[in-house]
């Protein structure tokens, strides 16, 4: 059988995700054994021509240049995976879309005049057709290796997208919001990383992005009724997620103190 | 009780059946204090169990405290419950290894030989529960039989249940019955503690029957008695499983579900607390090679999008139409389904729930 | 071959194996330099920008999402300069941690570069997955040594990338001893691996090329510089991060979205683990320092080339030192380390896997953050990068121009430049004529 | 709640194996019934083989390294140790059932659910209402009431599908069309112009069929608003409540009441079901999202 050819595209970003790639130190070598690696900068300089049969796409649209420049990867790519909080939601970076950016560069740059940037950074999916979304900040290794083994075998990957704090239960933690009083986003957060934060004793901050039918209305609610202040809700909602639209719509509420 | 099945110990008692049962080879489970709470773990010595430590639990609020006495179980029920091991939250069913044309599969493993330490009444009449569900309807659930079959139970009665307790109403404790090895009664006399042993089972008689006890007196056993009827008397949270079951069927299309599904954020975790709560899913990890593959149960939550999913959408869609089924199914179809009600008054959900929803005072909503 | 043209143009559109986005550009004529670039495309993020108005307990989960490839160093950075501000010191066990942390990024970081980013240029793979055809051994054996440093970071904190356990103050969780036994066995074998992987590399080609570069690095008498030590250099630089605005400054280039760092103005420096080695060989451990006299590396090292072998003293040195202070942790138990916000300016550097690294802040009395500003290491080095290629240009000019390019890119290496990191910070203070 | 007797000899079966692995089966045929459906013929690999299977009844299929779903039994024609399924691909899993080749090899647990209680029809007429490939379950009914013609009153075969495209089974088709005994009628949502049936829904069909109300059973399976339509319709007829029957659909993991997935009210669809009587279900029937 022939094998699939990858590619690995980079936009505004921290580099983290596609690095998440090199940190599969025990199955990077099994995988550039099942998988031919075409593009990916970060790792190599050979440069095959597309069409690729998988992209993954790293980072968030901040310029017009990358504007194009995803219009012609998704022209080269037979199925496009957007990979991180970045691509999927546009990523830390989208907490431009809250100020007025060009006001905001030329405060602070002597020559504005040499910055390409747009007012807003979005997510993969307001540009081209995406064909799966990896959630997290950054992306979990292993939940990579099942996307990428998932489309290569015809399986539908196995990401649920139920709250953190069902993650959180099957590793044997307790509540941190029950039991610390800490203001924790789990409950309206897709798991996917392990319930990490609660396990190290600290709320969740919402790496991976709005579960499927999150309340956040209601949590909002409870917590700054018993637990926290209009501004720190407003910056828990205002993380690498930030532009997701139920995260950005909560957080609106919020703007006024 | 019947007085031959009693005697008396203390804490070397207790140590002594903890060597005993660590010689024959069993992997010990009991309450542990970990990351701030009274948490469920391994125990290799006997003095991991937690001691010296009580509990406060409200609507959403659970905290640890530190009590000046060295007693073992002076607290309520955490946020885990045994449930965790005869079911485990993720467990391998099999593996399988060649490709579409020929494969073969190959079995998970199988359960360890296991002791319970502590086990409250309700959890003890979840135990039973589960038992109807995987050993006594149509199919048997092959790895949990085998882990049952080689449990030890050891029961413990419960001197202080917490605000959210309500298990006088689902008539399942405070003091556990029947269906253990072994039952500790903890009794505080003033700064110490001494222990009534009882006996449930001929496997719990052969190891009391290795261990230094002695007899146990009226007295003893009166203030075994008043203790008891002191923390029955303590649990102010009632209702009527019987009646719920009916008002439930009655109530489907009550405008209270909108209400609560406004409040609730689908987020599982009473189904996960809960000792009965028994909903699945499997997974299929494939290896990248595509030459292996492994099945895996794991914990599901009818909380869950997924979890209700038929080509086309979700059943489920609302949250409003998820805590229904999940408060149906707990506290009414249970009797079609298993004969019982599904719940055992322990109040993990209440505790446990962030947003401090109350499953009893949902229902006098709906009775209302 | 001789290369008669008069003018000509090495340039690589698209620099490849670093992390971010960038290219270079040479021009000479009449064997003369005459542009040296550097370019960086990489879209700038306003990270400074999106700081102010977030609280002093955000900064090491803001600014962890600068970098993913060291985002231990954005953390340690900026706890320390907001502990600095409040006026609390991490005592022993807690700033050992922090140690600890900083190795397994070490680790990481410099597996990650020496053998998947820089090794196959002295080999001429186009990757290490193209090497691992012939060298699988030591493709292997260099997962194997990436992987026992993540496992460090894994471990204190929760995942290798962006971890999430650093606070201002310590930490959220402190590990039980017993976590680290497994990571502890890795280690020392992982030990081995750098110790004969170092031997190894010593026997590659290395390009004869040196200079007289002013070499800055942390220095402190205590030990190999991480978190601590006053910044100085070969040529008689000492000062405090307190003071470092009053030397370092910063200039906008048209042509690359990254700043350019001056000494002084006019000087022009070289931060990493090269300097690291030269101004603090005195403080590696007696086995690192055998290890570097043992394959020829001493301090003044000047050939830029060599970095790659002073990258595998360094992991041999901070699997040595992990192991070592995992050896010494015992279980802090209950421990406040909660600190309050006060309001004022605080200043910090540490040393990043790529040389130092600058923050400071100005926070309120409620600890919301003022203003910010950051120096990642690669805006030091920009422009001892592109010297080092003019000077490369004129000296290899017999090269043709793709062996000519290849040196180059080979050279830009040297400095591991993490440009998806240096482009974040754009805020020009001083602006140069 | 469900036939007991049912599920016995399953009971039987499941203590010797965990009910979680499943049998291996080879694929022996082929078949392309039309566009994304197919039928397989499936034989045991080796000696064991699962408990013989009634209509009504289904398996969990296993497709390797992709994963498991509940698929009907869809011909008892032929009576040996034979599976025959026939699946729609509507995503990963059923897809890969889709594609395989004759000799590949798939696992099997099973028999699972009610059957339709054929016992209960004898010397009645029969309506059987199949919307799509609510057909497949229905099939191996059709195919005994045939077998043992003279046990049972009128036939009625009332097929609906959303377009010709969809139709399946043409070969049954056209003998059920040729035969005397039966009377078949079959619709489509929409067609193009050279589809000569008749165009609507199904439940008009029960205007065409031959039956007398009251001593009538029904058979629906398909789509829940179709079914819905359809109870209504028979009712309409005056067909008794206690003789319809239908198959509900829902999310299965394990087939054997442990997974909670499959929950109707008080019933698992899995065992109690699929196949339930209308008066079972009835009130669930109207509850949405239940
Ligand atoms: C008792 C029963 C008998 C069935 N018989 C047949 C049959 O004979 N032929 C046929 O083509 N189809 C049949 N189905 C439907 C078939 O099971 C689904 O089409 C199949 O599960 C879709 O899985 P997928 O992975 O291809 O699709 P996806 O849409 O990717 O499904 C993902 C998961 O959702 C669940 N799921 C999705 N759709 C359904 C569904 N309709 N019913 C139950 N679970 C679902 C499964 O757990 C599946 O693994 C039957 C369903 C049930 C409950
Ligand atoms: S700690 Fe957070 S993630 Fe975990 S259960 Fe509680 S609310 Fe959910
Ligand atoms: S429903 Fe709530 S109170 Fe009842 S057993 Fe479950 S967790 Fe305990
Ligand atoms: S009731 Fe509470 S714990 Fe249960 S899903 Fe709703 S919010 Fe979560």
């Amino acid at each position: 059988m022939k094998k699939k050819k990858l590619a690995v595209w980079k936009f505004a970003s921290c580099d983290g995700c596609q690095l998440s790639i090199l940190d599969c130190e025990d199955e990077l070598l099994t995988l550039a054994a099942q998988i031919e690696i075409a593009y990916f900068p970060e790792a190599t300089k050979t440069v095959i021509e597309g069409p690729y049969d998988i992209s993954l796409v790293e980072g968030s649209i901040t310029t017009a240049h990358d504007a194009i420049r995803i219009l012609e990867v998704r022209k080269n790519s037979k199925l496009l995976i957007s990979i991180g909080a970045c691509a999927t939601s546009g990523g830390i970076q989208a907490l431009r879309n809250y100020v007025k950016v060009s006001e905001y560069i030329n405060a602070v740059y002597a020559r504005p005049e040499y910055i390409d940037t747009l007012e807003t950074s979005t997510a993969i999916a307001d540009h081209v057709k995406v064909d799966y979304e990896l959630r997290g900040c950054p992306i979990n290794k292993y939940q990579l290796l099942e996307v990428l083994s998932s489309f290569l075998h015809g399986k539908k990957p196995s990401i649920p997208d139920h709250s953190v704090c069902l993650e959180c239960k099957l590793n044997g933690n307790p509540c941190v919001a029950v039991s610390r009083n800490l203001p924790c986003l789990g409950p309206v957060t897709q798991a996917g990383c392990g319930a990490l934060c609660p396990h190290y004793h600290r709320g969740c901050f919402g790496c991976y992005g709005p579960k499927e039918n999150p309340n956040t209305e209601a949590l909002a609610l409870y917590l700054t009724q018993n637990v926290v202040d209009n501004h720190t809700m407003l910056r828990l909602f205002r993380n690498f997620n930030a532009a997701s639209p139920s995260f950005s719509k909560e957080s609106k509420n919020y703007e006024k103190q | 009780m019947a007085k031959q099945h009693a005697f008396r110990t203390d804490t070397q008692g207790l140590e002594s059946l903890f060597a005993l049962l660590s010689d024959q080879g069993y992997a010990q489970m009991g309450p542990v204090v970990r990351d701030g709470a009274i948490m469920l773990g391994e125990i290799n010595s006997f003095d991991e169990l937690a001691q010296g430590y009580t509990d406060e639990q409200a609507k959403g609020h659970y905290r640890i405290k530190p009590i000046p006495t060295r007693g073992l179980f002076q607290y309520a029920v955490g946020p885990q419950s045994f449930k965790q091991y005869l079911h485990p939250p993720r467990r391998k069913l099999w593996s399988t290894h060649g490709s579409q044309e020929k494969f073969t599969i190959e079995e998970g493993n199988e359960p360890e030989k296991m002791v319970f330490w502590g086990v409250r009444s309700c959890d003890l009449e979840a135990i039973k529960i589960l038992d109807r569900i995987f050993l006594e309807g149509a199919f048997v659930n092959k790895w949990y039989q085998q882990a049952r079959e080689q449990l030890v139970i050891i029961a413990a009665s419960c001197p202080v249940p917490s605000a959210n307790c309500f298990c006088t109403s689902t008539n399942t404790g405070p003091k556990p019955e029947s269906d253990f090895d072994i039952a500790i009664h903890e009794i505080m006399d003033h700064d110490c503690c001494y222990y009534i042993l009882e006996t449930g089972s001929h496997k719990g008689e052969k190891l009391i029957q290795k261990l230094r006890i002695q007899k146990v007196s009226e007295e003893e056993l009166d203030s075994l008695e008043r203790m008891i009827e002191k923390a029955a008397s303590s649990m102010e949270k009632r209702f009527e499983p019987a009646e719920a079951a009916d008002l439930l069927k009655k109530t489907l299309e009550h405008k209270h579900w909108d209400e609560v599904g406004s409040r609730c954020l689908s987020c599982a975790n009473c189904t996960m607390v809960c000792p009965t709560c028994f909903c699945t899913s499997t997974e299929d990890i494939t290896e990248i090679t595509g030459e292996h593959s492994e099945r895996w149960l794991r914990w599901d939550s009818c909380f869950n999008g997924d979890f209700s999913y038929i080509h086309g959408g979700k059943i489920r869609d609302s949250t409003r139409s998820r805590y229904r089924q999940w408060m149906t199914h707990k506290l009414s179809y249970w009797y079609e389904q298993f004969g019982t009600s599904g719940c055992v008054g322990c109040g993990r959900c209440i505790t446990w729930c962030p947003v401090g929803i109350d499953i009893i005072e949902e229902l006098e909503a709906l009775a209302r | 071959m001789k290369n008669n043209e008069k003018t000509r143009e090495i340039k690589l559109d698209y620099l490849a194996r670093v992390e971010g986005e960038g290219s270079f550009y040479v021009k000479i004529k009449d064997h003369e330099v005459i542009e040296s670039k550097l370019k960086i495309f990489e879209p700038p993020r306003f990270f400074e920008g999106f700081l102010q108005g977030r609280s002093y307990s955000e900064v090491p989960d803001i600014t962890a999402r600068i970098c993913g490839i060291c985002p231990v160093a954005y953390q340690m950075s900026s706890v320390h300069a907001m502990e600095k501000i409040c006026g609390y010191k991490a005592v022993g066990f807690i700033d050992k941690l922090r140690r600890l942390l900083y190795c397994g990024e070490w680790i990481e970081s410099h597996a990650l570069h020496t053998f998947m980013l820089h090794v196959p240029d002295f080999l001429g793979y186009p990757d290490a997955i193209a090497m691992a055809k012939d060298h699988k051994d030591w493709v292997e054996k260099a997962l194997y040594l990436k992987k026992a440093g993540n496992d460090i970071v894994n471990i204190l904190g929760g995942r290798e990338i962006h971890p999430i356990n650093v606070k201002v103050g310590g930490f959220y969780r402190y590990p039980y001893p017993a976590e680290f036994k497994e990571v502890k066995e890795r280690l020392q074998k992982a030990q081995e691996i750098a110790h004969s992987a170092a031997q190894w590399m010593a026997t590659l080609e290395f390009p004869g090329f040196e200079f007289d570069y002013e070499f800055i690095a942390l220095h402190n008498e205590g030990e190999y510089p991480m978190n601590h030590g006053h910044i100085v250099s070969n040529k008689g630089l000492s000062l405090e991060a307190e003071t470092y605005e009053d030397h370092f400054s910063e200039e906008q280039q048209p042509y690359s979205t990254t700043l350019h760092t001056w000494l002084d103005g006019e000087r022009t420096v070289f931060t990493g683990p090269l300097a690291r080695f030269n101004i603090n060989f005195e403080q590696l451990s007696e086995t690192a320092k055998s290890l570097a006299r043992e394959i020829g590396l001493y301090p003044v090292c000047k050939n830029p080339f060599k970095s790659l072998l002073v990258r595998m003293i360094e992991i041999f040195y901070a699997c040595e030192e992990a192991v070592r202070i995992m050896d010494q942790y015992v279980f802090p138990g209950e421990i406040d380390d909660h600190v309050k916000p006060k309001a004022g300016v605080g200043r910090a550097a540490t040393e990043a896997p790529r040389g130092i690294l600058f923050h400071r802040y100005e926070i309120n009395e409620r600890g919301i953050i003022q203003n910010a500003r950051i120096v990642a290491p690669t805006s030091h080095n920009q422009r001892i990068i592109e010297d080092d290629l003019r000077r490369l240009v004129i000296q290899f000019e017999d090269l043709n121009d793709e062996l000519l390019t290849e040196r180059c890119e080979q050279a830009v290496r040297n400095y591991d430049p993490c440009i998806s990191c240096s482009t974040h910070f754009l805020k020009v203070n001083i602006e140069r004529e | 709640m469900a036939q007991e007797s049912d599920h016995a000899e399953v009971n039987r079966q499941s203590l010797q194996r965990d009910i979680w692995l499943p049998l291996l089966y080879t694929v022996k045929e082929k078949k392309t019934e039309n566009r994304g459906i197919v039928t397989l013929t499936l034989a045991p690999s080796a000696e064991e083989a699962i408990e013989p299977m009634e209509p009504g009844q289904f398996n969990m299929l296993y497709a390797f390294g992709i994963g498991e779903i509940p698929i009907s039994i869809s011909s008892l024609w032929n009576l040996q140790s034979t599976l025959v399924h026939t699946i729609q691909d509507v995503g990963a899993v059923s897809k890969a059932f889709c594609d395989l080749s004759t000799g590949d090899q798939v696992g099997v647990r099973g028999p699972y659910g009610t059957r339709w209680p054929l016992n209960k029809a004898k010397n009645k007429d029969v309506i059987i209402l199949a919307g799509g490939v609510g057909m497949v379950p229905l099939r191996p009914l059709i195919e005994r009431i045939l077998n043992d013609r003279s046990r049972y009153g009128k036939l009625n075969v009332l097929f609906g599908a959303r377009s010709p495209e969809n139709i399946i089974f043409h070969q049954d088709i056209i003998s059920w069309q040729a035969d005397p005994t039966l009377n078949f009628q079959i619709t489509v949502d929409h067609a193009y112009s050279n589809w000569r049936g008749h165009v609507g829904v199904v439940t008009y069909l029960i205007e065409e069929a031959n039956f007398d109300p009251e001593n009538t059973i029904a058979f629906i399976c398909g789509p829940e608003i179709m079914m819905r339509y359809a109870v209504h319709a028979c009712l309409d007829a005056n067909v008794p409540t206690d003789h319809i029957f239908l198959s509900i659909e829902r999310n299965m993991k394990c087939a054997t009441g442990f997974c909670g997935h499959c929950q109707y009210g008080p019933f698992f669809v899995c065992k109690d079901g699929a196949v339930f009587s209308y008066p079972q279900v009835k009130i669930y029937l109207n509850i949405a999202e239940l």
